[in-house]
């Protein structure tokens, strides 16, 4: 039985008030736990919340264009989206959003759609750096989803099916009905491409010709960039939650969604205190070497 | 076939043809000189005509000309048909001869004229268009 | 030396190309069903004693038609060839050549009559006896060559060699054009009446297309020679 | 009929009178020589009236007599139209020699007359001996005609070419006389009944006759003295001797086939195929035009002489004499006319030595002329050629069929490079004028399209909608002085007409690219009025290309089909010919398109495409590897880039977005003409899915490093061709809805794209995208047009490029195709790269003080472009507005693997909702946007340049927006990838061809000698040959 339309707006606003505190919080506990690895106090964990309120309470906004005002409504738009398109919790039907849209594939290239938008918004700027960032970014971006592209097709291979809540029924009933368990090879080759997505250390080097605000928004400010900065949550909890549907059981209710995540996001952060930073095009050919061959390796054995 | 059968049916005629033709084609391959080609393949011609000759020639006939060394009379028509030679090759040869003079005569102008042209009268300089 | 290697490979692939015709075809016994019915009939159809020249100028007329055509064509292209103008002579008197021996010259004053006379006996004669329009044009240019080398400095009357030439020509094509209306076929020489055979007057016009063969020959061989003496405008 | 001895008469009797004529004047006497001609051209005329209408052929007498004992004319077919081939040549030739005969001695005159005269004879008669002397009649007229206007290197050239025919007629001579004595006779048919010849010494005799007419034809290698004359004689003199004397020559050899044995015909053929092969070899590698066309001509004679030969040999065609003197008359007229054109128009041009390009009406008869001798349609060479190679490929003559395209390709290339360069002119050349001197080309470029148009509504292709195109282009060259808008309305009348009168015979498939083809071409000839002006040449082509294009649809036999093929290629390759760079890019275009077209016409030939069963095989592989280089697959994609990039704006989105359909459109036709399968089988669609995938990813990374725009775009078209191709071959039923779907989408934002580009690059007037920036606030509608074609193009949802991408990776992972889709992935992610620089580069980022005052684009190119996008947003927003006709179109071939359930369509794998996605996408955008304008506070403009920029402030605009090399560390990463192997393989290819022409024209030292011991040689060889077969 369908589920009235004013009541799934009402299910998926809740899911993404849930999601953003959940991002934010996210955000803010890993800085701290990166300043606690480098030996520094570190910030307070609600530090993003005051981030954001600065941002958009700012009295006045610079822009440079239509284009430019709309890039970070494009880059919400995008992450907001990209969560909308997944189930985060399975069986919930709170948290089950708009994912009859469409399937995993859906999910992959709706992520493209914030940072499109972002890099035109961006580079409406005028700043060069603004482009310099997604020539890198996008180039970076081209090698992971190498490995991640496989590791999707091994997942689909595996279960026959595109569409995650079809993926994440088939890893019920136990740790060893995982895709982390029964294809770890795919789940290596993810987790790697993860750490290119989402630009941590050594794969930073995207961000790295401003280093303050993150990716290309040099010029940006106020709301647009307390926007930008609340994207940052939604988008990365999105991302952690297709992860975890699809390499690490999803999940039935909210806790598990949060332990599982939180888990998922710490590796990507202990690695990236671990290595230094690539050179672009030492990352690209990282990426299609290795964790490539790890992929291939995971289709065959899917496929086999 | 032996070597005497051989040389018996050869037409001693036709082979001096042939081998003036073959002299002839030696000069035009081998000489340099615009008017010595000129000459030779005057040469080659000329055994080719001997060449035509030959083959008209019957051992023991005469020309096929209609007088007292064929016939006695003139209506014996049938009689001195057969004392006379064929006259096809030598009506054809009249041909090629005259044809072969005329060339002989324009080839030799163009000698005349690329000489008075100052180019010199060995073929190798004339050699601009190439390749 | 390669080159050298090469004509005489080139001449023995010839030779050995020939030999199987020159030297392997031996010599007929008797002529062939065309030559023995040429012989039978020429005379009868032409009135004409020379066979050959029945076939040259009528049985094969066309090709002698064509054959003045090639020496018509070949003179042509002499003339065009060797202007004084083209041979870079331009208007500049020719230098002083060499006057010829005495033995040349008086020879020259005695044969030149009968050189011209042997031709025109020889041409007209061609339906009779060896020989004919070429051979008596050619015994007339010979004539005029002799004129040139005894008197380098003469020059031969354009105008007239033209005449003559055009004119031998042009009748000629009409004498063919007059056996296709007078009688069955272009260049039919019985479109006059063929006489007695053996006699001067006889053949049909075989002796006055031969004569007019040997003006035209005798005209365009001096032409020739003209030119190649360079005495062309 | 008229008998032929008056005529010769008339001729002999002119031209001894002729020096008498000379002194009323030398124009009387021309005008003597000039009506000589005329009266053998009207006799020629009407004999071919009598013959054509049921008249029996004639022999004519001489002296009373007939055959064995007197010689013999005959007037047949084949000589009324030789004589009437030779006298038009000679006319035409006269013409144009009428100021140089009017200056030199009479002798030229005169022996233009014998020349003429001769070669006419060597047609007429049926005598051996007498052929002799017609040979030596036309060869001393020639020689006469080479020196008569005192060129120096012709006077060389002449001695050269006596040598060789000194040598021609002791061989013709040696062989006349032992064929009379041993077959007794001298007339050829009474020869030929016989049986005499056939002994050894017969075989010897009539070789040496065959010898001689060979060395006449000028085979290789025994034919410099013929090239040296072509190239230094009076151009007319070289129209004569490469049209009326080849005719005639030809036409002897023809007479005296049935003397000859299959020995002597197999080397006949083996000699004129060769001669064509290393004709061709050479002649690409000449840049002398007129000496180019000089081995172009004894190619083509070898050519008509193998084919004769082969014919005769029973080893080709149906008929026997019928189809060789179809094919071989054919491709006979067509040499003689189109070189006849050729020496006349590219003699005056280097007789004026001049270096421009060439006046409009000189231009298109060059451009006809050409045309015509490579053998594109509608031509007479163009039938004959489809007929031989269906000869051949019914007699299973491989490789004489490889030899005769290649030859045809490497003559395509020479005489089109020549083209180019006449069409374009060296820079800062004044045109040229050749003024009366067109008139002879004008005139047999007229001949040659009505000979042409002629044989193929009589013949082969009566559906006058097929001639369409060339209708539409003759018209509007007509028009072409006449204001752009009125031709480009009438453009899109055509293509209208054309959509309505085919419609009904469309199947679905074929409506469904008629949208694409014909709608496309429409669209472009309404953005071709974005510039004032008549824009001469631009509509005439875009109209026939576009109708071609339809002709291609309507096409229903092979012959049709391939007719409308050439047809696309010949107007689309002048397209871009016209743009501005274009010299180099349309040869390359011509010479690919035409070897792909060759593939495929060897492949409709073969194959039995009626029952579809014996075309599965090779048939089938050749036409689907023809159509992939015409699609441009990678590997044998190096004319595209050029293409697209120097061809007018409009003409590059026509040919991107519109043609490139063709050969998908093609590609489908062929499997469901095999049932809907490819041919070959499994191995074939799997290696064409790899072929195609690599298309997409070579497309996408070279895409990634151009400056150029229009080469990004081209790069970028190729790559979407491949993910066409390679859903194709998927060769199920979501394959080929993906397959089409793609088809659909690229049609619509390449459209755009190139729309908007072509409006940016009018307004700044340059190409190179670092030279362009900040240009959203000039020109806004084609920013959001570029927008949404890229986001389509990228496959980011909600539009409908998404659904290509969804569609694409559900077929490939369906199918078991992982790691093609995997490369997929990466090849998408890869556009990524160059659709963001495009965007960046032209409209984002610092803007260029030098172009402060651009506008926006013209209404010409806006409209289009907002219809484009309304229809691109309602595709987006109801994808079943295109996947439902797709899905019929499809229908049950293959078992379904999609299924609309309402608006969500469902695979094997997921699913995906095209509206609710949109829906859901424009909510949550909405709501990003009222959040950000709720708290926008006090929103301030700066100037463009006012950024922060690390402590200091840069000076000036141009260097801070960041645009040149602009993804340098990925080419240092990947650039391994994209070293250009396919352009440096066909560089390498292109080498090797011409060193092979280099090493053959060695032989041509311009040493008469050497040529004279090339002809002795080559005929001990042709001896020693014999005597092994």
């Amino acid at each position: 039985m369908e589920t009235g339309i004013l009541t799934r707006i009402g299910y998926a606003l809740v899911s993404l008030f849930v999601i953003t505190n959940y991002g934010l919080l996210l955000i803010g506990s890993m800085a701290r736990i990166s300043a606690k690895v480098q030996g520094r106090v570190g910030q307070p964990v609600w530090q993003p919340y005051i981030d954001i309120v600065k941002s958009t309470a700012k009295r006045n906004s610079i822009g440079h264009g239509i284009m430019f005002y709309l890039g970070p409504v494009f880059r919400l738009a995008g992450g907001v989206g990209t969560y909308m398109f997944i189930p985060a919790v399975y069986g919930s039907v709170l948290f089950r959003n708009f994912s009859d849209s469409g399937d995993l594939l859906l999910v992959m290239y709706f992520i493209f759609f914030g940072q499109l938008g972002m890099a035109l918004g961006a580079s409406e700027g005028g700043h060069p750096y603004s482009a310099i960032g997604v020539s890198r970014g996008l180039s970076q971006m081209t090698a992971f989803e190498v490995p991640f592209a496989l590791s999707v097709i091994a997942v689909a291979i595996q279960y026959r099916t595109l569409d995650i809540t079809a993926i994440v029924a088939a890893q019920q009933g136990g740790f060893w009905n995982w895709t982390v368990a029964t294809n770890p090879l795919a789940v290596v080759a993810a987790l790697i491409a993860f750490l290119g997505m989402s630009m941590h250390n050594p794969f930073s080097i995207v961000i790295a010709p401003q280093e303050i605000p993150i990716g290309p928004p040099t010029e940006y400010q106020s709301n647009l960039l307390g926007m930008l900065q609340t994207n940052r949550a939604i988008f990365n909890g999105a991302k952690l939650v297709l992860y975890m549907n699809l390499y690490f059981g999803g999940a039935t209710d909210i806790v598990t969604m949060v332990v599982k995540t939180f888990l998922i996001y710490f590796i990507n952060v202990f690695v990236g205190q671990a290595f230094p930073r690539f050179r672009v095009d030492q990352s690209i050919r990282f990426f299609l070497g290795v964790p490539t061959l790890i992929g291939i390796a995971s289709v065959i054995i899917a496929a086999i | 076939m032996s070597l005497l059968e051989f040389v018996s049916r050869i037409n001693p005629v036709a082979a001096s043809g042939a081998v003036l033709v073959l002299v002839g084609v030696w000069g035009v391959l081998a000489r340099p000189n615009l008017f010595k080609i000129a000459i030779a393949t005057s040469v080659m011609e000329t055994g080719v005509n001997l060449v035509i000759l030959s083959t008209g020639y019957i051992r023991g006939r005469t020309a096929p000309i209609l007088d007292s060394a064929v016939a006695g009379t003139a209506t014996d028509a049938a009689g001195a048909a057969a004392r006379m030679t064929d006259p096809v090759p030598q009506a054809l040869v009249l041909t090629a001869i005259v044809i072969g003079l005329a060339v002989t005569a324009l080839q030799l102008s163009y000698a005349v004229r690329l000489r008075a042209a100052g180019g010199g009268s060995s073929i190798e300089s004339y050699g601009d268009e190439k390749w | 030396m390669m080159r050298r290697v090469l004509v005489f490979l080139a001449v023995a692939g010839l030779a050995w190309a020939l030999l199987p015709l020159a030297l392997g075809s031996g010599v007929p016994e008797a002529p062939g069903a065309l030559a023995t019915a040429y012989l039978t009939d020429a005379p009868a159809d032409f009135g004409a004693a020379n066979i050959v020249t029945a076939i040259v100028v009528s049985y094969r007329g066309f090709d002698t038609l064509g054959e003045v055509a090639v020496l018509f064509a070949a003179t042509a292209g002499v003339g065009a060839l060797l202007t004084r103008k083209r041979l870079g002579l331009g208007d500049a008197e020719p230098e002083a050549k060499p006057a010829a021996t005495e033995i040349l010259v008086t020879a020259t004053g005695l044969l030149t009559g009968l050189l011209v006379m042997f031709g025109v006996y020889i041409f007209l004669h061609g339906h009779l006896t060896p020989g004919g329009g070429f051979q008596g044009g050619v015994v007339i240019a010979t004539a005029l060559l002799l004129g040139l080398l005894a008197r380098p400095e003469s020059h031969l009357s354009h105008g007239i060699l033209a005449a003559v030439e055009s004119l031998s020509g042009a009748a000629y094509v009409g004498m063919g054009l007059l056996g296709a209306f007078l009688a069955w076929g272009f260049l039919d020489p019985r479109a006059l009446p063929l006489g007695r055979i053996g006699s001067l007057v006889s053949a049909g016009s075989i002796p006055v297309i031969y004569s007019l063969i040997g003006l035209k020959v005798g005209a365009e061989l001096s032409g020739i020679l003209d030119a190649l003496k360079g005495d062309r405008e | 009929m008229v008998n032929p001895l008056w005529l010769f008469a008339l001729s002999l009797g002119a031209a001894f009178l002729l020096p008498l004529v000379d002194r009323l004047g030398r124009r009387i006497a021309l005008v003597l020589v000039h009506g000589v001609t005329a009266a053998w051209l009207a006799a020629g005329l009407s004999w071919l009236a009598v013959l054509l209408s049921g008249g029996e052929a004639a022999e004519f007498g001489t002296a009373g007599f007939r055959a064995p004992l007197a010689i013999v004319l005959r007037v047949g077919l084949a000589e009324a139209a030789g004589v009437t081939a030779i006298a038009l040549t000679g006319l035409l030739a006269a013409f144009s020699l009428t100021r140089s005969l009017r200056e030199a001695p009479l002798g030229g005159a005169m022996a233009l007359l014998m020349a003429l005269m001769g070669l006419s004879g060597i047609v007429l008669t049926r005598d051996l001996f007498n052929l002799f002397v017609f040979l030596e009649i036309s060869a001393i007229g020639t020689y006469g005609l080479l020196g008569f206007d005192d060129r120096k290197p012709a006077l060389r050239s002449a001695f050269k070419y006596m040598i060789a025919g000194g040598l021609a007629s002791s061989l013709y001579l040696i062989g006349v006389i032992y064929v009379y004595r041993l077959a007794d006779t001298l007339n050829l048919d009474i020869a030929a009944a016989g049986t005499a010849l056939s002994g050894p010494a017969g075989t010897a005799a009539v070789f040496f006759l065959l010898a001689a007419l060979l060395v006449e034809l000028k085979p290789f290698p025994a034919n410099g003295w013929a090239v040296d004359a072509y190239e230094t004689a009076h151009p007319g003199i070289s129209a004569i001797l490469s049209g009326a004397s080849a005719t005639a020559l030809l036409l002897a050899l023809w007479k005296i086939l049935p003397l000859l044995g299959p020995a002597h015909l197999s080397l006949v053929a083996g000699s004129g195929l060769a001669t064509f092969a290393a004709g061709n070899l050479v002649g690409a590698r000449q840049d002398r035009p007129l000496r180019m066309l000089g081995y172009s001509s004894v190619a083509q004679v070898g050519l008509v002489a193998a084919v004769a030969a082969l014919a005769r040999l029973g080893g080709l065609g149906d008929g026997g004499a019928d189809f060789a003197a179809a094919v071989a008359g054919g491709l006979l007229l067509n040499h003689l006319l189109a070189k006849t054109g050729l020496f006349l128009l590219a003699g005056a041009v280097e007789d004026d030595d001049a270096r421009g390009r060439l006046a409009p009406l000189s231009l298109a008869a060059a451009g006809v002329l050409s045309a015509a001798l490579v053998g594109l349609p509608p031509f007479p060479g163009f039938w004959a050629k489809w007929r031989l190679v269906r000869a051949l490929a019914d007699s299973g003559l491989w490789w004489i069929l490889a030899i005769v395209l290649g030859g045809s390709l490497l003559e395509a290339f020479y005489v089109f490079r020549w083209l180019g360069l006449r069409a374009k002119g060296e820079a800062g050349e004044a045109p040229v004028r050749l003024g009366i001197r067109s008139a002879g080309p004008v005139l047999a470029a007229l001949l040659l399209a009505a000979a042409g148009a002629l044989a193929g509504i009589r013949g082969p292709v009566p559906d006058l909608l097929l001639w369409a195109p060339w209708a539409a282009a003759a018209i509007l060259f007509l028009l072409d002085g006449t204001p752009g808008w009125l031709k480009g309305l009438l453009s899109v009348a055509a293509a209208a007409a054309f959509g309505a009168a085919a419609w009904d015979r469309l199947d679905g498939f074929r409506q469904f690219f008629a949208v694409m083809l014909l709608g496309g071409g429409a669209l472009f000839s309404i953005a071709a009025l974005r510039k004032g002006g008549p824009r001469r040449g631009l509509h005439p082509l875009l109209a026939a290309a576009t109708l071609a294009l339809g002709a291609i649809l309507v096409a229903r036999t092979p012959l049709e089909f391939f007719f409308a093929w050439e047809t696309m290629t010949a107007a689309s390759w002048l397209l871009v010919l016209r743009g501005r760079g274009g010299e180099k890019p349309a040869l390359s275009y011509i010479v690919f398109g035409l070897g792909g077209a060759f593939l495929l016409m060897a492949g409709l030939a073969a194959g039995g495409w009626d029952g579809g069963i014996a075309a599965a095989g090779w048939p089938g592989l050749l036409v689907l590897v023809g159509l992939l280089v015409k699609a441009g697959a990678l590997g044998v994609h190096v004319w595209l880039p050029g293409s697209y990039a120097e061809s007018d704006d409009e003409s590059s989105g026509f040919l991107s977005s519109a043609l490139s359909k063709a050969p998908i459109f093609a590609l489908f036709a062929l499997a469901l003409s095999l049932g809907a399968a490819l041919p070959g089988g499994p191995w074939t669609s799997r290696a064409l899915g790899w072929l195609g995938l690599a298309t997409a990813l070579g497309g996408a990374l070279y895409a990634v490093y151009q400056e150029d725009i229009k080469r990004t775009l081209a790069y970028s078209s190729l790559g979407q061709i491949g993910y066409i191709l390679l859903a194709f071959a998927a060769m199920d039923q979501a394959g080929w809805t993906t397959s089409l779907y793609l088809a659909l989408n690229h049609f619509l934002y390449k459209s755009m794209l190139f729309l908007a580009v072509a409006g940016v690059i009018q307004r700044t007037g340059t190409r190179n995208m670092y030279e362009m920036g900040g240009l959203i606030k000039k020109m806004p509608v084609s920013f959001l047009s570029v927008l949404m074609a890229i986001i389509a193009l990228s496959g980011v949802p909600p539009l409908s490029g998404f659904g290509g991408k969804w569609l694409l990776y559900s077929t490939l992972i369906g199918k078991g195709w992982y790691l093609e889709t995997a490369v997929a992935f990466f090849a998408s992610a890869v556009a990524f790269l160059y659709l963001y620089r495009l965007i960046h580069s032209i409209f984002l980022g610092q803007p260029k003080p030098s172009q402060a005052n651009v506008r926006e684009a013209p209404v010409a190119l806006v409209l289009p472009q907002l219809v484009l996008m309304a229809v691109l947003m309602a595709v987006s927003v109801f994808p079943r507005l295109m996947l439902d006709p797709i899905l019929a179109l499809v229908g049950d071939r293959f078992p379904a693997a999609f299924v609309f359930e309402g608006t969500r369509l469902r695979s094997a794998l997921g699913y995906w909702d095209g509206t609710l996605t949109m829906i859901v996408t424009g909510g949550v955008f909405a709501l990003c946007l009222v959040w950000m304008l709720a708290n926008l506070h006090n929103p301030q403009s700066v100037k463009q340049f006012n950024i922060v920029f690390a402590a200091e402030r840069p000076l000036r605009p141009e260097t801070t927006h960041y645009a040149w090399r602009f993804f340098e560390p990925y080419r240092k990463a990947l650039g391994f990838l994209t070293r250009e192997r396919a352009e440096r393989f066909w560089d390498a290819f292109g080498t090797g061809a011409a060193s092979v022409g280099g090493a053959l024209r060695r032989l041509y030292t311009g040493n008469g000698q050497t040529y004279a011991l090339h002809v002795v040689l080559y005929v001990a060889v042709l001896y020693l040959l014999l005597g092994v077969l």
